[in-house]
């Protein structure tokens, strides 16, 4: 094997010994870890930019066959177009909140950068694994991680969110284990490309188990990605969290919609059970964009509305699976780009502009209840004080982006997601059916709310408070925010080649064949 | 056999769920530990029930004699991951209990 | 210049300008107005000299990918049409910018308002030059957000701010829904491109989504052009700066609207529909409007209401289904941009010499500042429609058209009775802003005395007023050729004869327009009583205030009923969650069984007494875990505790000594870690009355019904799955090469550190972060008041000792412990060495890196037990922050060790060594990989428990001050080191 | 290394716990259970509080030979009063104890709380009482005297 | 059951009274603990079972493992130790704390908290408990 | 000969045991103090581990032993925590 053949495990290895070297360097060296984890994460990213062109053009797949063993025994990676591209938004993701959170947040408790770096572990072994229960165990991984994370900082209103977050994900943990055993159970097997082959074979007496065993794994993954009805903890667990933790969450509910795009695999054409589940996604996510559209609305705070627009971005994406057609698919993977980049800049900017509102009072109030009980001091708040100049423009002008983005109003990526949907969903069927009317009508209704309500918060914030006082913000706050829009504004710009990626990611999503035998070998694709 | 183990799930999953339903957290973390037993015993029922076939292999032995070691090794790592969960719930309800001043779930009484 | 390098020139340089100007200090003030100038001139240069192109080519085109495969091109396209607009949108701007560069305070920040203005006309040029529908779409709504933030301009006034917000909603929205028709049309027509839209006028009529597209392209015209019952935000828009309003709100945004209505007119006008609503929603908004706008006591309300009533004219001419009634429409645009833009420059004038709009306040100005009273009267004249201006000629176009025999009768009457009373309101108003402002006394309470502006602030109405005079006199040599190439653009083959001159003879047309004038004449002198009492609003209609309602329904909508809905939708309690959760993943698993779940036997074969007793047993203890857990809580953990032990004798019975272990030793530390736990929550008192009562609410019964199904479910699966044959599957691999190649007999252990050892390393890493997670939160753990004192034994016995004279403090606990203690620290080494034998073993029996590891942590756990927590760490440095790491790093080492020898991480080596005295020892690397295991294992367990320990500690503190022992995490050396 | 050779009778017993354990004496496995037993010796030197000084573990033996003895007569005399109408005699004794080493007093526990029939309850160091709880006695004196001459005594040799 | 034709006879029935023995004192053990009325007379009970119920069937394990697999297996001996001394630990304790419970609730039945104080030399014996609430 | 006589009579002891573990839970679950359940608790353990061990004679197998020496030497620590937790209203002080 050579270097490059590697290179798939790195971004779970990576992380995980920049969390173990963290976890030996002792929390007084803030800096120490500071650098230590901005480091692992843009190595973590060039890994993941050296796979995204490995696997980009679709020649190599990696499968990579942990200790050797044959495949469908054997936990395999694979890297594809999608989880290469899912495990380089995570690692951008995390750069840029790393980076944020340098500013006071990574000191707002002990083993922040640890937490952080198993997180990222936790989700790249997610996106990479092509085992089902290794899926759990690296579910487990970035839970228990995002659990620390979401209560980091500490103080009433994280704990009390965070034991909700907890307890429903600890059920939602259970389903995972009873729908992979119910799978194995009739289908021996746990390889996701071997399944793929056996689903096929599962004889008709047995095949309910296998679909009551999906049905509940299904669960599972939809209480992540925060389905309505299953999806309540999702704002105020978001809003909850330190910013930057919120901000990295962004990626935590795609982890569940990913999953869920993994399924296909099973249940593609000629699979016995072909379309199963597709009218609970579509009318789950209808669902789900109702009721954060109307969260978004009701929300009486910055930071809760961005939980709701996590919600709203969920439901769009889920109801784009319901169609199970690689175009529409493919529109949603553009759009899940697009928000993963877009919803952490609100939360980090959130955070920002409410520093100015509430003029250090809250921040204050925070920072002594997170270093009450502490040795250390907050000798840090002489560094916030450091104020850019301009300040206040790149609040503004940064705002009204990720709004623009958010609400998917023109010209940004946000209204090309939206566009290459809904002209996927109405080229999807032959003729169009009156559901997809209601979501379309639906997907134009969420933009519309998501606009009212960032308008009256852009205003009441921009217009009506901060012109007064402008808050201190210091540049590792900005750098992260312009990284992630600049991004956003390249998925604009480069549209056309990044739909190109996300179609021949659907493709082969859609197609199956080809990961099985990418995985077991091409005498093997001919079964699925 | 069957019979029985399938009736004992029943009962704990049944016990499990209607603890986890309930307003206190003390009542919450003992169901969540009764569920995952429940699961626990699902799991390793997948792998069908053999007794007297522990997947220890002796010298000559054809394989079919000794049972499924699959769900075994699944339950195993199911339990080391639900004793973290129970320890990480138990400190957070403490934590709760003690930011909040109650031990209902919600953070505040009814 | 090659025509689409000058279109992509006509679309960027506003843009590069905008930039320009936005990065440039807040002061730089004639910088940003020398850019803005030069960009704008250029732009309209450019324009004018496209004009030869475009009338020999028909349309200039120029292409960009953008999302080629979804029919995204980013096509700029100038037809006649096109040309028309965008000589208007760049030749006026280029005179608001020079106006305004007068008008801007110094104290605002001009860049900025050049920046948007810029960004503006970029827009507005991009909507009349796109040559693609969806791209049309983007330019629209481009023009809502920039709008929004030029009236918002001032932002300081809450009106600037309601007015900006008000704007932009309704006009965002209308933007959505022509976002929505586009998208229709373009499934419709198969393609986005606006030549094959407009080609597709037939096929888009007879397409049943045909009234969806109309009403939809319809919402987006009337929000943009204020029409009714969308009109009210114009008004309201008015709080911007001037130079805006006369930019936007006469000539450039508003005209948005109609402009998308002349364009689509190939493809949507020519039915019934399309005839009744769009005509009369023109004509009740002209006659609002105008009738509005006499009663208006600010002068830029006056001609906002003016241009809400001008631009219900160009849609009901639009809405006609004539040609020549869409050149008619056409040349109002061009009109009333001149007439409109030069009369808000003027109100400008006034209000920055005199500091006041209020008609109320103004009078005689006449005398003050001649020469723009004289620029203003002509101005409204041609508004009012006077002959000789051009105002008079598109409106005497527009009296012909209405004038024209119909055989409904209803509109045979209605349209040109309600052209004539609508016009005849114009006369009126025009009149009240000449007379009501310039003529009369001197004006009194002005804060300064009003003079005439700078000559070059005058210059651009003069300008305007001079075109207006021009095609009013000679229209056929000025405007003429122009708007027949605009007009032959949209009507093509169907253009209809028409003449523009003065005189056409005496027709109807001039009968109305006489009859208006000389009506609006009297009506303004018939209403001077009324109008003197400066009551604000007009009469009759003033309680139907448009920004109100909908203010309200937006509060009504967005506010309550959001949340109202999102509390019926949802929910933040914790049971509910739970609940809902429990139901859906039950009718996830119960759906897929509705179809039958196929064969099913009852039986009894094999069962075994005592395992049926066991459960019998087990089932008693979760039973009673699950009534005890509210008010005894030491009984629910012993019964969970006797469920756990017959979970344990199962594993043990069905062949798993592995997991059987596993439960065992979990059990213990479970048990442990929630008495530790328990000392937090204080005891729970059953209150007994109110309880009964509700044991048998519907919500408990709902929940019991609940978890019977779920258990229920979950053994009814479970029993399926049992009674079957198994597939084949991945196991018989497992057990075949667990020893040949996996070196180890366990095969479950095998398959935990070798075969599927990247589980185990996750897994580990899950324990890792869960420990160093509760350790994090401890740190920070605040006991609740009730539980920060010592447990009630605790002081009941320290009372006891000092009333006994020969105790001393902490006796009753030292002999208590005294002689169990001893035990205890024996059994110390002999837990060390089980733990030794468990790891050293489990490759080939029962045992294995977890279990030796939870065995050595309850072998520490033992000691705090019977030491307490200061007496261990004064004799030993446990410090399990680094076991957990050292464990981790251990694994991912003898992982990665595989990439030396070329072969995938966690690849295992196995092999015998031949040790002298010793013999043949099985040396695996998985063995190291277990170590790991059972580092982190032992670590994470005593960090986890001892950490909730050390609270005891730390709240014996009476100030709550850090531990002085050191906390688990302290550094120094990791093995259990100190003095005897 | 000297903590780890402190405890040589410790250091034997876990040796033979070791070979118990791995039920062979291969030189492979007694070298093994030597490392073991030794670094298990010197973590018991961690929480080690009174160094066990044996004056005659010789009696060890005969200790045992009583216990024995003892425990097979409780034993029937337990089955009996389950299974008996009659309500067991039950009493409380406080015994005043000579004793003092405190391993020496937890093997004396041991052995009166192993012993089916008697339980060691409570030890007051300040007075060294013992409280026991005796299932079945008539004569609390006498059942306290015959402890003392049985086991106290013999440890008293045995523990210095 | 299998493969134990050539197990000895002697060996199986020994095998078989043993543990037959020691399951029967073991669950007399749990009888008592369900028959006495005190907990101090029920803290007895268990010593059945970990005393002599414990030893007759380690001892039948001993004496099977070591017949059917023709050498001494001993390892039962470990169980027996470890049940022997750790036991009473958890009886001792269980014992003092209930004592402790009794004593604050003011219970009948136990002896007073100076019942072993110094001024009382010689043994003290206490009427037998009365019934448990 | 000998398997029907070890068959029968372990099955016999096993059902006795299992009724002892039945009693004790009986007492666990009866209370009345914390105390009894406790003591019932490590009686069942007790009962338990030697179930285990007859399960293992009637199994022919020693992969059972050491689930049995676990429960003898390490579940004491769960009841003396109990145990202590009843004491001193604190486990670990
Ligand atoms: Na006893
Ligand atoms: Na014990």
């Amino acid at each position: 094997m050579t270097i490059a053949d590697h290179i798939v495990i790195l971004p779970i290895l990576m992380p995980m010994l920049a969390g173990i070297v963290l976890t030996l360097i002792e929390d007084r060296h803030h800096t120490t870890k500071l650098i230590v984890s901005v480091a692992a994460t843009v190595l973590l990213v060039a890994v993941s930019v050296l796979l995204l062109l490995r696997v980009g053009d679709g020649t190599v797949v990696d499968s990579y066959r942990l200790g050797n063993w044959p495949a469908p025994f054997a936990i395999v990676l694979v890297g594809d177009r999608l989880s290469a591209m899912m495990v380089m938004l995570s690692g951008v993701l995390a750069l840029a909140t790393i980076t944020f959170s340098a500013a006071r947040w990574h000191r707002a408790g002990p083993h922040f950068h640890t937490l952080f770096q198993l997180l990222l572990m936790g989700l790249n072994g997610a996106f990479l694994t092509g085992d089902l229960f290794n899926l759990f165990v690296f579910f487990e991984v970035l839970l228990a991680a995002s659990y620390g994370l979401a209560l980091h900082g500490s103080g009433s209103n994280r704990v009390k969110a965070g034991l909700h977050y907890i307890a429903i994900n600890l059920a939602a943990s259970s389903l995972f284990l009873i729908g992979v055993s119910l799978i194995y159970s009739v289908t021996g097997t746990l390889n996701m490309a071997d399944l793929a082959v056996r689903v096929a074979q599962v004889p008709a007496e047995n095949r309910m188990l296998l679909e009551a065993g999906a049905a509940v794994l299904g669960i599972a993954f939809l209480v992540k990605a925060g389905m309505w009805p299953l999806g309540f903890w999702l704002p105020t667990t978001y809003a909850a969290a330190s910013p930057p933790v919120g901000a990295i969450f962004a990626i935590m509910s795609k982890v569940g919609i990913y999953a869920v795009l993994r399924l296909y695999l099973f249940f593609g054409e000629g699979s016995g059970s072909a379309g199963f589940g597709d009218q609970w996604l579509f009318y789950g996510g209808l669902a789900t964009i109702v009721f954060g559209t109307v969260g978004v609305l009701a929300a009486p705070s910055l930071v809760r509305m961005a939980g709701f627009s996590v919600v709203v971005s969920s439901g769009t994406i889920l109801a784009m699976l319901g169609y199970e057609n690689a175009g529409v698919t493919a529109g949603a993977l553009y759009y899940l780009a697009n928000s993963t980049l877009a919803l952490p800049c609100l939360f980090m900017l959130v955070e920002l502009v409410e520093r100015g509102r509430t003029a250090e009072a809250g921040i204050l109030a925070v920072t002594l209840e997170a270093f009450g009980d502490d040795e250390e001091e907050p000798e840090h708040d002489e560094e916030i004080g450091i104020a850019v100049p301009a300040t206040l423009a790149f609040l503004g002008i940064s705002f009204a982006v990720c709004a623009i983005l958010l609400a998917g109003m023109p010209p940004l990526s946000g209204f090309l997601a939206k566009f290459v949907m809904i002209d996927a969903m109405l080229n999807a069927e032959a003729s169009v059916s009156a559901a997809t009317w209601w979501l379309v009508a639906l997907l134009i209704v969420s933009g519309l709310a998501a606009m009212i309500a960032l308008l009256r918060n852009g205003i009441n914030i921009f217009w009506v408070t901060l012109d007064s006082e402008v808050p201190r913000v210091r540049v590792v706050e900005i750098v992260p925010v312009l990284l992630l829009l600049g991004l956003c504004l390249a998925l604009t710009v480069f549209a056309g080649p990044a739909m190109g990626f996300m179609e021949a990611a659907a493709g082969y999503l859609h197609t199956g064949t080809s990961y099985v035998e990418a995985v077991l070998g091409p005498a093997a694709g001919g079964g699925a | 056999m069957e019979l029985i183990l399938a009736l004992s799930i029943g009962v704990l999953a049944s016990s499990g769920v209607w603890l986890l339903l309930r307003p206190r957290s003390f009542q919450v973390i003992i169901g969540l530990s009764l569920v995952s037993y429940a699961v626990n015993l699902f799991i390793f029922a997948m792998g069908r029930l053999r007794s007297n076939a522990a997947p220890i292999l002796t010298d000559g032995a054809d394989v079919s004699a000794f049972a499924d070691p699959v769900p075994q090794a699944l339950v195993l790592t199911a339990i080391f991951i639900g004793f973290a969960m129970t320890a990480l719930f138990l400190v957070v309800l403490l934590a709760a209990r003690g930011l909040t001043g109650t031990d209902h779930v919600d953070g505040r009484e009814r | 210049m090659p025509s689409d390098l000058l279109l992509v020139l006509l679309i960027c340089l506003p843009f590069a300008g905008s930039l320009a100007t936005g990065i440039i200090p807040t002061s730089a003030r004639t910088l940003a107005g020398g850019i803005a100038g030069a960009v704008t001139f250029a732009v309209t240069v450019l324009v004018v000299l496209a004009y030869g192109s475009v009338v020999a080519e028909g349309a200039l085109y120029a292409r960009l990918d953008w999302l080629p495969r979804q029919g995204l091109e980013l096509v700029i396209r100038m037809d006649g049409l096109a040309w028309l607009f965008a000589v208007m949108i760049s030749g006026i701007g280029f005179l608001v910018v020079i106006y305004a560069l007068y008008y801007m305070s110094p104290k605002d920040p001009v860049p900025r308002f050049f920046s948007f203005l810029l960004a503006f006309m970029g827009a507005m040029l991009g909507i009349v030059l796109s040559g693609n529908i969806i791209q049309l779409v983007v330019f629209w709504e481009l023009t809502s957000i920039v709008s929004f933030l030029l009236i918002g301009y001032w932002h300081q006034n809450a009106a600037a701010r309601d007015g900006a917000r008000m704007a932009l909603i309704v006009t965002g929205s209308g933007g959505l829904a022509l976002f929505a028709g586009m998208l229709l049309l373009g499934h419709i027509v198969g393609s986005y491109e606006l030549d094959t839209v407009l080609a597709s006028g037939e096929l888009v009529r007879a397409h049943p989504l045909y009234l969806p597209v109309l009403i939809l392209v319809l919402i987006a015209a009337f929000t943009k052009s204020a029409q009714f019952p969308f009109q009210f935000w114009l008004p309201r828009a008015m709080s911007a700066p001037t130079p805006v309003s006369a930019y936007l709100h006469s000539a450039t945004m508003v005209k948005a609207g109609v402009f998308l209505l002349v364009l689509l007119w190939p493809v949507l006008s020519g039915t019934a529909a399309w005839f009744w609503i769009v005509t009369y929603v023109g004509l009740a908004t002209m006659l609002l409007g105008a009738y509005s706008a006499i009663f208006q006591q600010d002068l830029k309300g006056l001609l906002a209401y003016s241009t809400i009533s001008h631009l219900g004219l160009i849609t009901t001419l639009v809405g006609m289904n004539s040609p020549l009634s869409l050149v008619a429409a056409i040349f109002h645009i061009a009109n009333h941009a001149t007439f409109k833009a030069s009369l808000f420059m003027a109100a400008g004038i006034i209000d920055h010499e005199t500091g006041t709009r209020d008609i109320r306040r103004l009078s005689g100005l006449a005398k003050f500042m001649p020469a723009t009273a004289t620029l203003a009267v002509v101005a409204s004249a041609a508004m009012a429609g006077v002959p000789l201006l051009n105002g008079f000629l598109s409106k005497e176009m527009f009296f012909a058209e209405t004038a024209l025999r119909n055989p409904n009768g209803f509109v045979d009457i209605s349209l040109p009775v309600v052209a004539v009373l609508a016009s005849l309101f114009a006369v009126a108003y025009s009149l009240r802003f000449i007379h009501g402002v310039f003529f009369g006394p001197p004006p009194s309470g002005l804060d300064r005395v009003p003079h005439e502006p700078p000559a070059l602030m005058r210059r651009p109405i003069e300008v305007l007023v001079l075109i207006c005079l021009v095609i009013g006199i000679i229209p056929g040599l000025t405007i003429g050729p122009y708007l027949a190439t605009a007009a032959a653009s949209v009507l093509g083959a169907d253009m209809p004869y028409y003449s523009l001159s003065i005189w056409h003879g005496l027709n109807t047309p001039l009968l109305m327009s006489f009859v208006a004038l000389a009506g609006g004449v009297l009506l303004y002198f018939a209403l001077q009583k009324y109008l003197a009492l400066g009551i604000e609003g007009p009469p009759l209609v003033r309680h139907l205030v448009g920004p109100r309602i909908f203010e309200r329904l937006l509060l009504l909508v967005s506010v309550r009923w959001a949340r109202a809905l999102e509390k019926l939708l949802g929910t933040r309690r914790l049971q509910p969650q739970l609940g809902i959760l429990v139901s859906v993943a039950i009718l996830a698993g119960a759906i897929p069984l509705l179809g039958g779940l196929g064969p099913l036997e009852l039986g009894f074969a094999g069962a075994d007494p005592a395992f049926a007793l066991v459960w019998v047993l087990g089932m008693a203890c979760a039973i009673g875990a699950a009534l005890q857990a509210k008010y005894h809580r030491l009984v629910a953990l012993m019964l969970m505790g006797g469920a756990g032990l017959a979970t344990s004798i199962t594993f043990v019975w069905l062949s798993a000594p592995d997991l059987a272990l596993t439960q065992l030793l979990v059990e213990v530390v479970t048990t442990v870690l929630i008495l530790l736990g328990l000392r937090w929550l204080p005891k729970r008192l059953e209150e007994a009355g109110i309880d009964r009562l509700s044991r048998f609410s519907p919500r408990r019964l709902r929940d019991l019904a609940l978890s019977l199904i779920a258990g229920g479910g979950m053994a009814l699966l479970s029993y399926a799955v049992m009674t079957r044959d198994a597939p084949d599957s991945i196991a018989r691999f497992f057990l075949e090469k667990a020893y040949e190649e996996g070196g180890g007999h366990n095969v479950v252990n095998v398959i935990l550190v070798d075969f599927r050892g990247f589980d185990t390393l996750g897994e580990i890493t899950v324990l890792g972060i869960v420990a160093l997670t509760t350790f994090a939160l401890l740190r920070r753990f605040r006991p609740a008041a009730d539980s920060i004192p010592r447990p009630e034994q605790q002081r009941i016995q320290s009372d006891y000792e000092e009333q006994q004279a020969d105790q001393a403090e902490g006796t009753i606990l030292s002999d208590f412990l005294f002689v169990p203690a001893v035990t205890m620290r024996w059994l110390f080494p002999v837990v060390i060495v089980l733990a030794a034998f468990l790891f050293l073993r489990g490759h080939d029996l029962p045992g294995g890196g977890f279990i030796a590891g939870i065995t050595l942590a309850i072998g520490f756990i033992l000691q705090y037990l019977a030491g307490g927590t200061r007496w261990v760490e004064n004799r030993m440095r446990i410090l399990p922050v680094y076991w957990i790491g050292l464990g981790l790093l251990v694994a991912l080492a003898t992982g990665a060790a595989a990439w030396l020898f070329g072969a995938p991480f966690l690849t295992s080596a196995f092999r015998y060594v031949e040790l002298p005295l010793v013999g043949k020892v099985p040396l695996a690397s998985a063995l190291w990989f277990d170590l790991g295991v059972f580092t982190l294992s032992v670590g994470a367990t005593v960090l986890i428990l001892i950490a909730i320990a050390h609270q005891s500690i730390r709240s014996a503190k009476p100030d709550r001050l850090p531990p002085p022992l050191p906390p688990p995490a302290a550094p120094a050396p990791t093995e259990p080191a100190g003095s005897p | 290394m000297r903590r780890v050779f402190a405890y040589p009778l410790l250091w034997l017993a876990l040796l033979a716990m070791w070979l118990l354990l791995v039920g062979s004496v291969a030189p492979g496995q007694v070298l093994l259970g030597i490392a073991i037993a030794s670094l298990a010796c010197w973590a018991y030197g961690a929480v080690d509080m009174f160094r066990p000084r044996l004056r005659r573990p010789g009696l060890a033996l005969r200790l045992l030979g009583r216990v024995v003895a003892d425990v097979v007569r409780s034993n029937i005399a337990v089955l009996g009063l389950i299974f008996s109408r009659r309500a067991p005699h039950a009493k409380f004794v406080a015994i005043p104890l000579t004793l003092r080493d405190p391993n020496g007093l937890a093997v004396l526990a041991g052995i009166i709380t192993a012993t089916p029939g008697s339980a060691w309850i409570h030890y007051n160091s300040t007075t060294n009482v013992v409280l026991v709880h005796v299932l079945d006695t008539d004569d609390g004196e006498a059942w306290a005297a015959t402890l003392k001459r049985d086991y106290e005594t013999l440890l008293l040799e045995i523990f210095r | 059951m299998s493969g134990l034709e050539a197990f000895p006879e002697w060996a199986a029935i020994l095998v078989a009274l043993l543990v037959l023995a020691g399951s029967f004192i073991t669950l007399a053990g749990t009888i008592g603990l369900v028959r006495f009325r005190t907990f101090y007379q029920r803290v007895h009970a268990p010593t059945l079972g970990t005393s002599f119920g414990a030893a007759l069937i380690l001892i039948g394990s001993m004496l099977f493992f070591s017949v059917s697999g023709g050498r001494p297996v001993l390892h039962e001996i470990l169980i027996f130790v470890f049940v022997t001394v750790t036991t009473p630990v958890t009886l001792m304790l269980l014992a003092r704390a209930a004592l402790y419970r009794d004593r604050a609730e003011g219970n009948d039945g136990v002896p007073r908290a100076d019942a072993a104080a110094p001024a009382r030399e010689g043994a003290v014996s206490v009427p037998p408990a009365p019934p448990a609430p | 000969m000998s398997a029907t006589i070890l068959f029968w009579s372990l099955g016999a002891a096993q059902a006795m045991l299992a009724l002892a573990m039945l009693l004790a839970t009986w007492r666990l679950v009866t209370g009345p103090r914390a105390q009894d359940r406790v003591l019932a608790l490590d009686s069942l353990y007790l009962s338990g581990m030697l179930l285990l061990v007859s399960f293992g004679i009637r199994a022919g197998s020693t992969a059972y032993f050491e689930a049995a020496l676990v429960i003898g030497l390490l579940s004491f620590v769960a009841t003396v925590a109990l145990a202590k937790f009843l004491m001193r209203g604190e486990v670990i002080e």
